[in-house]
Parts: structure tokens; C-alpha cells; sequence
């Protein structure tokens, strides 16, 4: 899915360099729930 | 282990045989009443109700209690605090207290391309602005909107799951999930084109019309997926427009990402289960052509037909017509019932459920002593 | 009863005769070190563990089995997901896990009027934008960004909400509740104008920095009541910039709006946590002056000086050098524990906490062992 | 509190006539609950 309102974790990793030293396989799950979860409240909108 | 705790794991097994093909110990039973239905029966007020969750806890206790089902009766939702926090246009509260859905259209006919070329940005840059009214206006307003709307519903769905934990905890239901999705035709026509507007794109533009249900069809495959696909889960997809359509055009413009959908789904290991609306009688062979094990819930047709035609390949569902709890005596509602067993059950892969969801309640009809009838004599005689 | 529910019962007496100026049956005691501490003591990566919640119940759970304590140790916490879907300046995670504040200015000095008229309404459209990069750009991606870090933190807390009710219920805890606000100058230097730039406003423009403490005491009124005012339940203000002003300017743009914050929480019936930062003793007269029973915890100053000036009136807490954990013996530490309770205890309105929060834990070090033993001997020496 | 980014509930009302048939006893706490939640969200971005 291309869209400038939601990114995968590597999309969003590339775009936030300063989460390069942080513990990003607690910080990655976490950033794609909310992505995700974003995505589904805003579909189920329109069904 | 507790008697629910057994009953879980035995309803368990039910819907992990029939998903999987194998013929269960007994037909899997499911109350077709609602939410809606449940807080009428309880004698509270249906508008209150869905505002004020904390009452729901003793509606669904009584409900739960009433009414046979092997699944949770609480079917999906549609909660009025988060679509009241956005101004929404095409879901809004009846003064009954119904969530209904107005025609609306939230894509004009001249945005199709821009639609196509990135779907999810024109929904979030067109098709919400137009449909939720405070998602239109100043930028700090329409962010506050979402936020407290999104949250909202988060709370909601939090405080009706533990809910349901209770149930599933006392009553021993199955442990079900469900993700909901469309198909891409269903989906253009529903919230963006509108009836109307989707049937004259069919004619006046019908490249585009194929080009949008392409484009949004990683959209439907990602809003179907489940975050852990399971045995025990479902993609639920209600089908809409097919029997609104010529067979040219369904052929064309409905099936192939329909197909897609559904088959992607099944290749990732999600069941299905579509809801057949309306008559679906002319498109049996296009549906054989699903992946093995896709559950069908009917509304309306020849069940005899589609038990011959789909039956072997696929899991058959619905057709139980509700209408008749309404009109008939209890024991036509169960001769009813029998009727369906005797065409449906023989060979397994079938699921007892109605051809639509009860939501109405009369205190005074025969609705809630028919279902209850309906539902026990199914459990009852349903053994394989 | 459980032993825990009667030892919470017992602590919420204990708090319950602090608040209301009361003598309790002993000193209450509230362990100084945070989160942070728990997790480098339960031997955990500090940043990965604020990012993972999940890994926080063993935490604390050691955290509360070693160190005595009546108020559940947790505090009030910065956690990193909602900021960093914000794109947070303000609040960022340093390299090594901690949530830190670096210098910022929020509010512009030729804003003061636009912030003045309608302090909320410039939050929202300067503030926010200016300092959380997220919400600053087009409109749809400000409004995900603040509805997912909204929901986020929401999920959070409560998160951390359940393992603090666990903890409770293991441990007996008091239970208390908590609102945190700001002296409406403090306000205006930490996240808006920053140390430097309130510093400068000072002495320029006098007027504006009043009238913007004017228009905000609403704001920091309304963030500091609790939804349920509870003898249990207290509003926090921690207190920075007094310290650093003149005495005409703490007179005239600090201490009014600060004095009416305090006064209309106690007259809605909540208690009120000053918290007392740096060396106020030059303005002992000033607090004197606020409501009976407003709860200060100081860090810096003379103890003697102030049990004997405010003693009568109010609730003394604090003090105790937590720096003396790193560098004492274990008498020393607890020499230090006797020598504030034989000044601060007699006569009761004394609550045993530290000068500050304990962060950092080094395995090697000595602060966790002069810690235990520094609650532990409050708490049995603490008896009236 | 004068802001156009927080309504009381009877300012709220007052922008939505559709809720004049509805248990407005019921709707109310759960309208302001969300408006403080958003207020309390924001104001402690800034403590």
C-alpha cells in the first residue's frame, strides 16, 4: 500500500534516524500497532 | 476445568472441523438476533444503551442466558460515541435508536483518477472530509476530532470486549475473531459512489470503475487480514451489489478482485465468510470457483440448489428466514428448521444461522419465544 | 480481609489523618526512587522497557518486594510512544533511556498578546505545531499523528494502570490518586518561553508575562482537578523558577496566580503536593500564607527553620539528600532518616519522602542497600 | 475556559440540534469525557 499516510516500520525507521540507537524491536512493533490500528479505525469508517 | 471451560474447548472443535472440512459432532449453532435485540428484549432503551455501556452487562447476561447459540451474540457493532464525535453523515442514530446508513457519496465522480492513483490518500484528503463533518475545518479542530473520536471507540470496543469475556468465561462459547472487509465493488459503491452513483459509473465509465476496485484491493486485503490468523477466526465480507448487476458487468467489474480478495485471504491461511446478500442464485458457478472451505451465508435462493451445486466444496450457511419468527407458529418455525437440516447438514459443512440479523423486538410478537425454539431444536436434533 | 486489604485500609488512614492535619499512627513513607531506578535494578535496558511495557510487571514487582514503601512506587512517568509519534522536541529519550527536556520555546515573545487573549486556542495553533514536529504539515497526517499518540498513551497508562492495581493489591498500598499542574509562571517558562526567554521577559515586558499568567491560572485550575476529589487523592505542582527571581518579581508575577491555583484547589476540596524545588527559604512567609495542610515536599533549606515557621500549619515533606545514598555509609544514611524525623515528626503534618527522585541505579553502588535500610528504619522508628 | 478547541456540554448541544431526541443524560458524561481526556492529553505535552 503506497500512501504518504501510512508507513511501514522501514519507511517510518528511514524517516526517524533517532530511533537508530534505540531498541528498535520494542519501538518497531509498537509504531505499526498504532499505524495499523489508524488505518483500521479510519476503513472501517467507510464500512 | 470448569463446565464453560469444556463447552469453549468443545465449540472449539466444532468450528475447527467445519472450517477445516471435517464433519463436526453436530451442526454449529448461531442466535441471529443483535445487540439491538438484546437491549429491547431487556425491556432498557436502545438509544441509552449503546451510549451508556455499563448497561449492557445484564442485557447480554440475559440474552446469553435465553437464547441457544455455540457463538457470542454480539456480533460487530456500530457504536454511536465515535460517529457522533466526528459528525458523521453516513452512519447516524435514528431516533429509534438504530445505527442507520443514509445514502451518501463521499467520492465524486471526477476525482476517480485521483482515487485510483493513490486510493487510501483520497480517502483521507477527500472521501472523510466530506463525509464527517468535523473532520472538515481547521486543522487543530479536525485532529481533536479524530483523536477523541479514535479513542473512543478504542474504549468502547475495550469495555464490549471484556464483556464478551465474561460471556464466553460463563456460557463456554466458542473463541471466534473476525476482521471485516468488502469487496472492492461493495466498497466503491458504498460509502464513496453510492447506489445510484455506482450504477451509472457502470455504464458512463466502467474502466474506471475496474481501475478503483483495483486499486483498492490491497486496501480490502489489508482491513480483512487478521493480526494472528487462526483456526478460529474469520474474515467476515457482506456482499452487496452483485445481484444488482448485469452478468457482463459482474463478470468484469464485481468478480475478478472479488476473487482476488478471497483467494488471497484463503492463501493466507484466513477463513472467510462471506455474507450472500440478496439472491445469488445466477452467480453459483462463479462462487464454486472459491477457495475450499469458504463459508457462504445465504439470505435468499434454492438452499437444495446450493447444497447440490456447493455444498461438497464449500461450507453452507443462512437461508433461515427470519421473517417467519415473526409470522409463524413455533412449530412451523421449527418445521422450518427441520427442512434446513434435512437439505443443509447431510455430509457437514454446514453452520446454522439466519438469512439476516433480528434486531427488531416486539414485547408482545412471537419473535424471542420462536428464536428460542428454533435455536434449541437445532442444537437438539443437529447431532451428526 | 487480606492481609494486603488491611494494610491498604491502614495506609489510607495513615494519608487520610495526614491530609486533614491529623496525627497518623506513624510517619507515612514513599520510596524516592522512580521507574527508571526499577528497571536498571531489576538488571533491564531502561529504553527498552519504557518501549515495552509488557517487560514491567517482574519490574516492579521486585521493585516493591525490596523497598519499603506506603504509596505505590511508581510516580508520575513520561512514557516515549506518545511522544515519539508526536515528534517530540521537548520530551526526547536520551541515548542511554531517560526521558529528557531540553530547552525549547514553545510561545514566540511577539505572541504574548495572541497567547494572552486566548491562551488554550494558541496552544493548539502555535505551541503544539511549533514544538512536536507531527503536528506541524498537512492536516490529515497532524490529525493521525495526534489521534495515534492520543491513543497510544491512553493504552499506556493503562497498562501501567493494571500493574499498579496488581501491586496494590499484593502490597497493601495506600490508595491514592494524583493531578499534575503547573504555578501558572512556571507554566510560562518551561515549555512556552523558556528558562532564558521567561528570564528576559522579566525585564522587558512585566505586564505581558502577568497577564499571561492571568490567562492561563484557568487552564492550570482545570488540569489540576481531580475528576473525584478524595482525601485520598492530592494535586502535584512541582515548583521551579521561584528560586531564580528577584524578590519584587516572585512577589508580583509569581506568588498571585500561584497563590490563587492553591487556594481554589483546597476550596474544591482537593489536597495539594507542593513540590518545593530548589532553596525557597527567602519565601517561607509567602507560603505560610497558602491554605492549612497544603502538603510541601523541599528539597533544598533548613528544616529546622521550616517545621518551626510552617510546621503548625502545613504538611513537611522532603529533605532527606538523596546524594547522601551515594556517598554515606549505612549509618550515616540512616543518622540522616533520625536526625529529619526528630526535627520534622514531632507534632505530626510530616510525610517522609526524599529531596528528590532517585533515577539511576548503579549495581556497584550503595544506594539501593542505604535505601532499604533508610525505609525501613522510617518505618519502624516512624511511630507516634 | 473561552477556547474554540473546548466546548462545555452546553455549548455542544447548543452546535448539535440532532441530539435534542436523543438520552441526552447519557450522551453528555461520555461527550466531556472525551473533551477533558483531550484537554488533560494536550495540557500534559506541556508539563
Amino acid at each position: 500500500m503506497d500512501s504518504k499516510y501510512y508507513l511501514t516500520w522501514e519507511e517510518y525507521l528511514a524517516e526517524h534516524p533517532e530511533l537508530e540507537d534505540k531498541p528498535t524491536q520494542a519501538i518497531a512493533p509498537k509504531i505499526q500497532k498504532y499505524e495499523d490500528a489508524m488505518f483500521v479505525f479510519i476503513m472501517d469508517l467507510l464500512l | 476445568m470448569t463446565d464453560a471451560v469444556t463447552m469453549t474447548n468443545e465449540r472449539n472443535q466444532l468450528f475447527r472441523d467445519l472450517f477445516s472440512g471435517k464433519t463436526p459432532k453436530r451442526v454449529p449453532v448461531s442466535n441471529p438476533a443483535t445487540q439491538d435485540f438484546a437491549i429491547q428484549y431487556a425491556g432498557l432503551d436502545l438509544a441509552e444503551c449503546q451510549w451508556d455501556l455499563t448497561k449492557l452487562e445484564p442485557v447480554y447476561d440475559k440474552f446469553c442466558q435465553d437464547f441457544f447459540t455455540d457463538t457470542y451474540p454480539g456480533g460487530s457493532i456500530r457504536i454511536p460515541s465515535h460517529y457522533q464525535l466526528l459528525g458523521s453523515t453516513p452512519i447516524v442514530m435514528s431516533s429509534s435508536g438504530f445505527m442507520q446508513h443514509p445514502e451518501v457519496v463521499g467520492l465524486l465522480a471526477e476525482e476517480y483518477d485521483e482515487f485510483i492513483a493513490s486510493p487510501y490518500d483520497c480517502i483521507v484528503e477527500k472521501v472523510l472530509p466530506r463525509l464527517f463533518t468535523e473532520l472538515n475545518g481547521a486543522p487543530g479542530k479536525v485532529a481533536m476530532s479524530l483523536a477523541k473520536a479514535m479513542r473512543a471507540q478504542s474504549d468502547d470496543l475495550a469495555y464490549l470486549g471484556t464483556i464478551r469475556a465474561k460471556m464466553n468465561a460463563k456460557y463456554g462459547y466458542a473463541g471466534m475473531i473476525g476482521a471485516l472487509t468488502e469487496a472492492p465493488f461493495d466498497f466503491m459503491a458504498d460509502f464513496l459512489r453510492s447506489f445510484k452513483g455506482i450504477s451509472g459509473d457502470v455504464r458512463r465509465y466502467p474502466d474506471k470503475v475496474a481501475a478503483a476496485c483495483d486499486a483498492v484491493l490491497p486496501l480490502m486485503i489489508k482491513k480483512g487480514t487478521l493480526p494472528n490468523p487462526s483456526m478460529l477466526g474469520y474474515t467476515f465480507i457482506p456482499l452487496h451489489m452483485a445481484p444488482y448487476l448485469r452478468d457482463k458487468d459482474f463478470a468484469t467489474l464485481y468478480w475478478p478482485t472479488f476473487k482476488k480478495l478471497v483467494e488471497t485471504m484463503a492463501s493466507m491461511g484466513q477463513n472467510v465468510q462471506l455474507f450472500v446478500e440478496q439472491d445469488w442464485m445466477r452467480y453459483l458457478d462463479y462462487l464454486y470457483e472459491l477457495p475450499e472451505n469458504t463459508i457462504m451465508r445465504f439470505e435468499y435462493g434454492d438452499a437444495k440448489l446450493v447444497k447440490e451445486k456447493l455444498g461438497k466444496k464449500h461450507i453452507i450457511s443462512g437461508f433461515y428466514p427470519i421473517t417467519l419468527l415473526q409470522t409463524g407458529t413455533k412449530q412451523q418455525c421449527i418445521d422450518k428448521a427441520k427442512e434446513l437440516l434435512d437439505i443443509l447438514a447431510p455430509g457437514g459443512k454446514y453452520w446454522f444461522q439466519a438469512d439476516k440479523s433480528v434486531i427488531n423486538f416486539e414485547a408482545k410478537g412471537p419473535v424471542a419465544e420462536n428464536m428460542s425454539a428454533v435455536l434449541e431444536y437445532v442444537h437438539e436434533n443437529g447431532t451428526y
